[in-house]
């Protein structure tokens, strides 16, 4: 039990993926602007990267391990994912019109977020199981989401700040997220081991 | 007597500097060589003019009629000719002109004739309204609103009605005066006020900070043996007389948000206008004047006047022994929410309770940026984030403003007083709820304008369309011509 | 519907013929690229001239609290059929600042180290970073060190009362350090025959 | 949009519209392994390789792919190339391909080079799909080794540290130590420094602009001086 | 090798299959947003964008050929709410376009129109009245300021003023900047 | 800003008393590298430089930084801290009231993962190295690091009590052991930290009454942090330390009254203080118990800088005449 914890706390906040992994930056930073559409986006994220880390698992373990394809890993887990997203999009699309409104637009975009990916590539670079692969996913996705969401609200409050004309825009947010990773460092050696 | 009070949140205690103008009884404001009256004294449409250019007026005469339901009619506050219909300064924070009544008075004080109604109680609500409407009474507590649309319960029960004696601003004491010498005026008005209305209950908020005033209005009750009027004290606090504050703090009620007071069976109005609801219908006098409070380290001798509507304010400055040159800066209303006035020849008007002089204007310290203390928050009594107000009205981000309940914010410049950044926030919040009307305006405008434009487009194309019609028919016949001459041909 | 989906397939088809084909083409060099990575870490330790086996073939895995939780590979260096050293890895320092130290400890068959290297850790960087070769010699100290050199008791930081230096500001990365390596030695003292003597089979 | 001059391409990749420091995008990478030049430049030119074949093949059946499986193909044309590519470097190139470890794998979604395939190389000539290919990998090259020679300099006082990985055993010596017994400011080679440092690189860029259209400006010495703010 | 091949044709077939569904299905997003666009434009109708009136301008930034800082009569306010729409990051008026000017209205001096009717065929919004051979007139609230009736008036009888500020129309100013804003 | 300043001098004179004249050192370079900072920024981005320097926040900033510093820190620390702090974290984005993370704190943590060494040599308290060093000596230490003669470097040093403390209990000592062997222990907290927390307490409290600062935040972190302490304190006393150990050790006081509390990085509305305070606390104490670093105030406070805006936003007041 307390193993699975550690796993959340490691994952979420000691190694957390945009911060301290770098990884799904492109969304972090694309879709940040406002506070609604990060939380869309944080929303879909969580879903799409906790299912595909379940599902990449299997086709490592099912597919490519027995028949010794390795080498074809990240072609088959983009297929994964692609598919994962397209898979989410038509069930949220049938079973709630409202939230495909919220979350429509986002999910295409988590096609290219290389934390998608790099979730499915580190389960198998650390032999993590079947649970531990959905909990480091999930873990992740709500590092990510956390951070995402944290991020929206600095942001709306950074627009409105007498920042120097060239720091505007990105400069600014980079500089911002390089602080916030400053804070993250506060977590290291949480968990050893 | 000891009443269950409530206390709305924040407000501040200010200095109050009322006794420097309440040392001087009342007197008759001079009158002038010349009124000048402007047709938009209250909130609404603006009056329209019923006299012309060399007109002979009488005292009281209707010179300009209401337009519409919202709005009030003007009267001649003296006997003269009317010498000019056109834009004059009025007291406005635009310091702008607008249009204005100009009479020469000739000091007779003829009055034209009057038709009082000794018994309102005979006499039904709506007819009751109807007169205070001719009269062209309107707020003369603040927004200057014409009174008789508040006097309209609109078929609710109204359970209270609420005079606002606080008068909590500093410097102010025009309603403090006209209390301690027209009390008995002022209960006969509430009374036909209360008529018009059926008020359940009748209650008179008067900050504890009037101890005469207080003492004047018991004593009237007293010999009118009237009991169901009740007289409440309550703490002085700024804004305690707010509508919104006053209600809250004698009924524990809260107006909704962008809501009315008689949406919670409650009337407010203000002790002048109770005053001048009496002199209309039982004397059949309209608003023609009123106590006004001229003091501030401006002026020698600080006093209340009673003085004419129309009366040019340099002329007041003049009576309390203040040479208008002198006076550096002048405000019209009171020191958290008047606004200054441009030109001392604009005239006093129904809303002017107060002329606030200064011989040299205080040189506002720096506004530095906001630090987000929070001290504003803790003051604002409409418990809104002034500092988030002002971080996007600032950023002009007006819809982000708005979220944050700018229309809840009465203007009360509690927040800019305790500010230690000295940030004039009001200015930002009115600057702002400015910015948002115009943008609706402009919107609704480009909507027209689309509508007009796509409409164009779509009739261009029908014109084409005809006129290739025509042209194709043209050719037709032509073709249809030819065709016989040529077989001719062979 | 099933157009598109046949022409993605051919694609599939197409990438995927072309991926395999690359990794058929590379796949031997690949091998041989993480043999050489894995021996050049080796030799390091046990240069080539000393001893005349391979490495990687050579290899046992073993488990013992001494060495750390997990098991751990050791390849063995003979010459002439004769043992010469032994290298473990990883050998697990449980105890570093945050978090374990991984490290790689060759052995002489006399029980002298034939050196000491840190393959992983999560130290401070700038603190408890010295123990990286990169960083300082610190690590190479420990090569020609034995049991008896120095005498058990000094095995330990110099702040403990030992005979290795610590860093300013940072004993625990070191003491850890010391102290796995200490272990390992012991170990080795022990079990060096049976070490040896398992034959060379396992490990392939 | 097809006829773009080759011109304009160039100064696309490698300035106004640099995929790093204007669009923002493959940030994952060019943060990550940034720390060094060394591997800033593995890293870059694997981009640059990968960016310059998918485009290229993009472009060539750009006629054959029909609207609804364009987006699969791509992904998959991409995935492919980086995993030939990936085996490359694994084969050729071991300790860097160790040192880069899945970023590798990860410039599958780099998000540039489905952008790229998407808005350029499918609706334009091979020759331009390649051209632009190699100049924004080239634009990020460059972005990654400015970025990692500002850590590695500010963080260990060095540049090329271990350029064998890369060039091989005679690239050992080429290491330049700017400044001897220098301290160290971690902070450059963690992962704020990242950030922090890519934000400089953008803000210098932004400044260089403005002063560029100051410059045009009162060149044409237009009555109003646009951009020049604060 | 061929169960490579094997394994993915069948992955890949699947994958199609359900792309091939879903990929239709994201044509329909473009339009609403042109409309969203439209909404946030000024509707002068004045073509300095570089384009025929307001919905085409909208037309062309949806289509990603047009900036976002091209209408000089939507001013920043303009620019901004586009950002916001887009989720872009606003970027000043590109001057290329023209700069922004207070609001104005087209008059006509009436004693010198000749009737030609030419305003009114320019007017993109039908605010000026008139018929052949009589004077025109701007119908004053109609006008959106576009200018386009001022090139084709024959006897240069038409200007622009700006709008009437009186009493009911003015509006609080922003205080001015806090402490050390220079400029 | 200026009686921030006033409430920090009694725990200041209470440092420099236990840790020698190295802190004043720092102070008075910290102030005046803030200030040069300052100026030259607003200088580059075009703004009035004499209201801002004047507004003292940059004083306070370095105050802040300087007692967070080792007393003997060199001095490119001190310089390289604030620069950043009041450069990057302050005037990048604006200057004063428009910066989102607390400068005097990301100067400081930016120092302690950059240069973990010089920020974890801390001077012992003068009664346990018994050595004295005057205002020369200690700006010759930090200046040129030149230890006066007969002195080494390991005898005037020591770790800080917590830092003391994660070294003791990692080598799986028990809390009571720990605190018997080393020095560095007083009777509540940290030998001479507790009378340092205490006066800082006295100061903070001092500006509650001036009103320049609220209690919602103080009460919310020491709240947290004593309960947090107290449970697990109950829980396993040889493992955990009591609450007052806690409250009166590192920066707790410091950081409760003067860090916690800009109000131009901390929550605005007053629930949104009061999460602000206990998001403080419960952090301080996980990363202080659990974390690889002695003292959590700053990554803590940096944390929740990071959560405020959100904080405010969904803590807004009930506004009047809304249900
Ligand atoms: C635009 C506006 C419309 C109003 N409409 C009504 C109304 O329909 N009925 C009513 O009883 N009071 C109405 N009021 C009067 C308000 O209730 C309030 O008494 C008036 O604004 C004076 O209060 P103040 O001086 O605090 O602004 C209206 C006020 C304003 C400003
Ligand atoms: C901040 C504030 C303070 C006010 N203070 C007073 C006051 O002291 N006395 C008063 O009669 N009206 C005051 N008003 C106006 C009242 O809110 C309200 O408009 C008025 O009492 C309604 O009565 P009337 O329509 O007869 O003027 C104040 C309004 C505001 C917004
Ligand atoms: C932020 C920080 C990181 C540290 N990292 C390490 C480290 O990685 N290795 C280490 O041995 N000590 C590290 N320490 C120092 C230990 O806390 C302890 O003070 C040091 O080992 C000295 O212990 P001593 O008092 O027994 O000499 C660190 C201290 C701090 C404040
Ligand atoms: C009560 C109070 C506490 C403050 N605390 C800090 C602080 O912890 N760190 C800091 O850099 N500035 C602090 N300041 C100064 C100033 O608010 C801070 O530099 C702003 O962040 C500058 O924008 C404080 C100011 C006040 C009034
Ligand atoms: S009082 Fe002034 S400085 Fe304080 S928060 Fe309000 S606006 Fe900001
Ligand atoms: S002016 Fe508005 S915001 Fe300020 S205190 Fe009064 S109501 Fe609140
Ligand atoms: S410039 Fe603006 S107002 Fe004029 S046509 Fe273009 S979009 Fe419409
Ligand atoms: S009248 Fe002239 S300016 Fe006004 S809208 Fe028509 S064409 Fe434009
Ligand atoms: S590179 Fe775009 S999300 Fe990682």
């Amino acid at each position: 039990m307390t193993e699975y914890a550690l796993i959340l706390v490691s994952t979420v906040l000691v190694n957390n993926f945009v911060l301290v992994k770098f990884l799904g930056l492109c969304p972090f930073m694309g879709v940040s602007r406002k506070l609604e559409t990060s939380m869309g986006m944080a929303l879909a994220t969580t879903f799409v990267l906790t299912l595909s880390s379940v599902c990449s698992y299997l086709v490592n373990e099912y597919l490519l391990q027995p028949l010794g394809l390795e080498y074809l890993r990240t072609i088959a887990f983009i297929v994964v994912i692609a598919a994962v997203v397209q898979f989410t999009e038509m069930v949220v699309h049938k079973t709630s019109p409202l939230l495909y409104q919220v979350l429509g637009i986002y999910l295409p975009l988590i096609t290219t977020n290389c934390a998608v990916l790099g979730v499915a590539l580190l389960n198998v670079q650390e032999q993590h199981g079947f649970l531990h692969s959905a909990l480091f996913g999930f873990g992740a996705a709500a590092g990510f989401s956390l951070i995402l969401i944290l991020f929206a609200a600095l942001r709306e409050r950074i627009v409105a700040a007498d920042v120097p004309a060239a720091f505007r825009g990105p400069a600014i947010a980079l500089v911002t997220a390089g602080l916030m990773s400053l804070s993250f460092m506060g977590f290291t050696g949480l968990i050893k081991a | 007597m000891s009443t269950k009070l409530w206390r709305f949140p924040g407000g501040l205690h200010l200095p109050g500097h009322k006794a420097e103008s309440t040392q001087r009884p009342v007197e008759r404001a001079r009158l002038p060589g010349r009124l000048i009256l402007p047709l938009h004294q209250h909130i609404g449409a603006e009056a329209n003019p019923v006299v012309t250019v060399g007109e002979r007026v009488r005292k009281g005469q209707m010179i300009a009629r209401a337009e519409g339901y919202v709005s009030a009619p003007v009267h001649a506050s003296s006997s003269g000719t009317v010498i000019a219909v056109g834009d004059f300064p009025v007291p406005h924070p635009s310091g702008m002109n607008a249009p204005c009544i100009v009479i020469e008075t000739d000091g007779l004080e003829q009055w034209c004739e009057r038709r009082p109604a000794p018994d309102y109680t005979t006499q039904d609500p709506s007819h009751l309204r109807n007169l205070i409407r001719e009269a062209g009474i309107v707020g003369l507590g603040g927004a200057g609103f014409p009174s008789y649309i508040k006097l309209n319960p609109l078929g609710k029960a109204v359970d209270a009605l609420i005079l606002n004696a606080a008068e909590c601003e500093p410097y102010i004491t025009c309603d403090d005066m006209l209390m301690r010498e027209r009390a008995a005026e002022i209960i006969h008005g509430i009374r036909i006020m209360r008529h018009a209305l059926h008020a359940a209950r009748c209650i008179i908020g008067i900050e504890d900070n009037k101890p005469e005033a207080h003492a004047a209005l018991l004593r009237a009750l007293g010999e009118l043996h009237i009991s169901d009027i009740q007289v409440t004290q309550v703490p002085t606090r700024y804004p305690a007389g707010g509508e919104k504050q006053l209600i809250q703090v004698l009924t524990g009620k809260e107006v909704p948000s962008n809501g009315l007071p008689i949406h919670i069976g409650i009337v407010c109005h203000n002790v002048a206008t109770a005053a001048a609801v009496y002199r209309a219908v039982q004397l059949g006098e309209p608003l023609i004047s009123r106590y006004v409070t001229i003091t501030g380290p401006g002026v020698p001798k600080p006093r209340n006047l009673d003085v004419l509507l129309g009366t040019p304010m340099s002329e007041l400055l003049e009576q309390c022994g203040a040479d208008p040159a002198s006076i550096s800066h002048l405000v019209m209303g009171g020191p958290m929410m008047g606004f200054s006035v441009h030109s001392s020849s604009a005239p006093v008007v129904k809303t002017t309770n107060c002329l606030l002089t200064g011989r040299h204007r205080p040189a506002e310290p720096p506004a530095m940026p906001c630090i987000r203390c929070g001290a504003c928050a803790e003051a604002c009594p409409a418990k809104l984030l002034p500092q988030q107000l002002y971080w996007h009205a600032h950023a002009k981000e007006f819809d982000k403003a708005q979220q944050y309940n700018l229309f809840d914010c009465i203007e009360c410049g509690c927040c800019a007083a305790v500010c230690p950044s000295h940030i004039p926030l009001v200015q930002y919040y009115r600057y702002a709820k400015g910015e948002i009307w115009t943008r609706e305006r402009e919107k609704q405008k480009a909507d027209v304008a689309r509508e007009r434009h796509e409409f164009r487009l779509a009739r261009l194309a029908q014109e084409k369309a005809e006129r290739e019609a025509r042209h194709a028919q043209k050719k037709a016949e032509l073709a249809g011509k030819t065709a016989p001459r040529e077989t001719a041909l062979h | 519907m099933l157009r598109t989906g046949a022409a993605l397939a051919l694609f599939a088809v197409a990438g995927t013929a072309i991926v395999a084909y690359t990794f058929d083409q590379t796949r031997a060099r690949i091998a041989e690229s993480e043999r050489a990575a894995l021996l050049s870490k080796l030799h390091a330790l046990l240069p080539p001239d000393q001893h005349d086996n391979d490495l990687l073939q050579d290899a046992l895995e073993v488990t013992a609290p001494e060495l750390g939780p997990r098991a751990v590979k050791v390849h063995r260096a003979r010459k002439g059929g004769l043992p010469v050293a032994a290298a473990f890895t990883p050998v697990i320092a449980p105890d570093g600042y945050s978090g374990p130290i991984k490290l790689l400890i060759a052995i002489r068959y006399d029980g002298t180290l034939a050196g000491v290297r840190v393959i992983g850790h999560r130290e401070t960087p700038g603190l408890g970073d010295p123990i990286e070769e990169a960083r300082s010699d610190w690590i190479l100290k420990f090569t020609g060190r034995s049991l008896d050199n120095p005498q058990p008791p000094q095995w330990k930081v110099k702040k403990d009362g030992g005979a290795f230096d610590q860093f300013t500001g940072a004993t625990i990365t070191p003491r850890a350090v010391v102290k796995a390596v200490y272990n390992s030695l012991n170990y080795f003292a022990a079990h060096r025959d049976e070490l040896f003597a398992q034959g060379a089979a396992d490990g392939r | 949009m097809s006829i773009t001059p080759y011109k304009k391409i160039v100064h696309d990749g490698l300035w106004a519209n640099n995929p790093a420091l204007v669009q923002i995008l493959g940030l994952c990478p060019l943060l990550a392994v940034s720390n060094s030049v060394v591997n800033a430049l593995g890293l870059g030119l694997a981009t640059l390789l990968t960016l310059t074949l998918s485009n290229t093949i993009v472009s060539l059946i750009r006629d054959l792919v029909t609207p609804e499986i364009r987006l699969p193909v791509f992904v998959l044309v991409i995935a492919c190339v980086v995993t030939a590519i990936e085996l490359a470097m694994n084969a050729y190139l071991h300790e860097l391909h160790v040192i880069l470890g899945i970023f590798i794998p990860l410039i599958v979604t780099n998000c540039i080079i489905i952008a790229r395939a998407e808005v350029f190389a499918s609706k334009t000539t091979v020759g331009r799909a390649c051209a632009d290919g190699f100049m924004m990998g080239l634009g990020s090259t460059l972005a990654l080794v400015l970025l990692g020679a500002l850590r590695e300099a500010l963080g260990h006082g060095t540049l090329l540290a271990n350029a064998h990985l890369m060039f091989g055993a005679a690239a050992k010596d080429w290491t330049i130590t700017l400044m001897e017994h220098y301290h160290g400011f971690l902070l450059a080679i963690l992962p704020p420094g990242a950030f922090i440092g890519l934000g400089l690189l953008i803000a210098v860029k932004n400044v260089i602009d403005s002063r560029i259209e100051r410059y045009r400006a009162q060149a044409v010495s237009l009555p109003h001086e646009a951009g020049a703010k604060a | 090798m061929l169960s490579a091949i094997i394994a993915f044709t069948a992955l890949a077939a699947v994958f199609g299959l359900i792309l091939g569904f879903a990929a239709i299905r994201f044509k329909v997003e473009g339009d609403p947003l042109v409309d969203k666009i439209d909404a946030l434009l000024p509707q002068t109708q004045c073509g300095q964008c570089g384009y025929p009136g307001c919905r085409p301008y909208a037309t062309a930034i949806a289509g990603g050929e047009a900036d976002i800082n091209q209408c000089p009569p939507g001013g920043e306010a303009g620019i901004i709410a586009l950002a916001d729409l887009l989720g872009r990051d606003p970027k000043p008026l590109n001057a290329m376009h023209g700069v922004v000017k207070p609001k104005r209205v087209a008059i006509i001096d009436e004693p010198l129109c000749i009737g030609c009717t030419l305003c009114i065929q320019a007017c993109p919004v039908d605010a000026i009245l008139g018929a052949p051979k009589q004077m025109h007139t701007v119908i004053e609230q109609e006008c959106t300021g576009c200018e386009l009736c001022i090139a084709p008036c024959p006897v240069d009888c038409i200007r622009m003023a700006p709008v009437r500020q009186d009493i009911r129309s003015w509006k609080w100013q922003a205080p001015m900047q806090a402490a050390g804003r220079r400029g | 800003m200026l009686r921030v300043i006033y409430a920090l001098i009694p725990g200041v004179i209470a440092y420099v008393w236990f840790f020698g004249w190295g802190v004043a050192v720092n102070i008075i370079l910290a102030c005046s590298v803030a200030l040069v900072s300052e100026a030259v920024m607003l200088a580059v981005r075009g703004r009035a430089i004499k209201p801002f320097l004047l507004d003292g926040s940059a004083p306070v900033t370095a105050f802040l930084l300087a007692l967070s510093l080792p007393p003997l820190a060199p001095w490119w620390i001190t310089l390289t801290g604030t620069a950043f702090a009041i450069v990057v974290a302050k005037q990048l984005y604006g200057g004063l009231g428009h910066n989102p993370f607390n400068p005097a704190m990301a100067g400081y943590v930016m120092l302690l993962i950059s240069f973990p060494r010089e920020m974890t040599q801390w001077l012992a308290p003068e009664t346990v190295s018994g050595h004295a060093l005057n205002f020369i000596e200690a700006a010759r230490v930090i200046f040129s690091g030149a230890l006066p003669p007969g002195l080494t470097l390991d005898a005037v040093s020591a770790a800080t009590p917590l830092d003391a403390l994660k070294t003791h209990l990692h080598l799986g000592e028990t809390a009571e052991t720990a605190r018997r062997a080393s020095p560095v222990f007083g009777s509540l907290g940290g030998l001479g930290w507790e009378w340092i927390n205490g006066l800082f307490l006295l100061g903070g409290l001092w500006m509650i009454y001036k009103k320049v600062i609220t209690w919602h935040i103080p009460l919310a972190l020491l709240g947290s942090l004593s309960t947090m302490a107290l449970i697990f304190h109950l829980f396993n006393s040889a493992a955990y330390v009591s609450p007052l150990f806690h409250l009166f050790s590192g920066a707790a006081m410091l950081g409760a009254f003067f860090i916690a509390t800009d109000p131009v990085t901390a929550c605005t509305t007053p629930r949104g203080k009061l999460c602000y305070g206990a998001g403080v606390g419960v952090l301080t104490y996980v990363i202080r118990t659990w974390g690889g670093y002695p003292d959590g105030i700053a990554f803590a406070v940096l944390l929740m800088n990071m959560a405020a805006p959100l904080i405010d936003h969904y803590t807004q007041p009930r506004v009047f005449g809304h249900k």
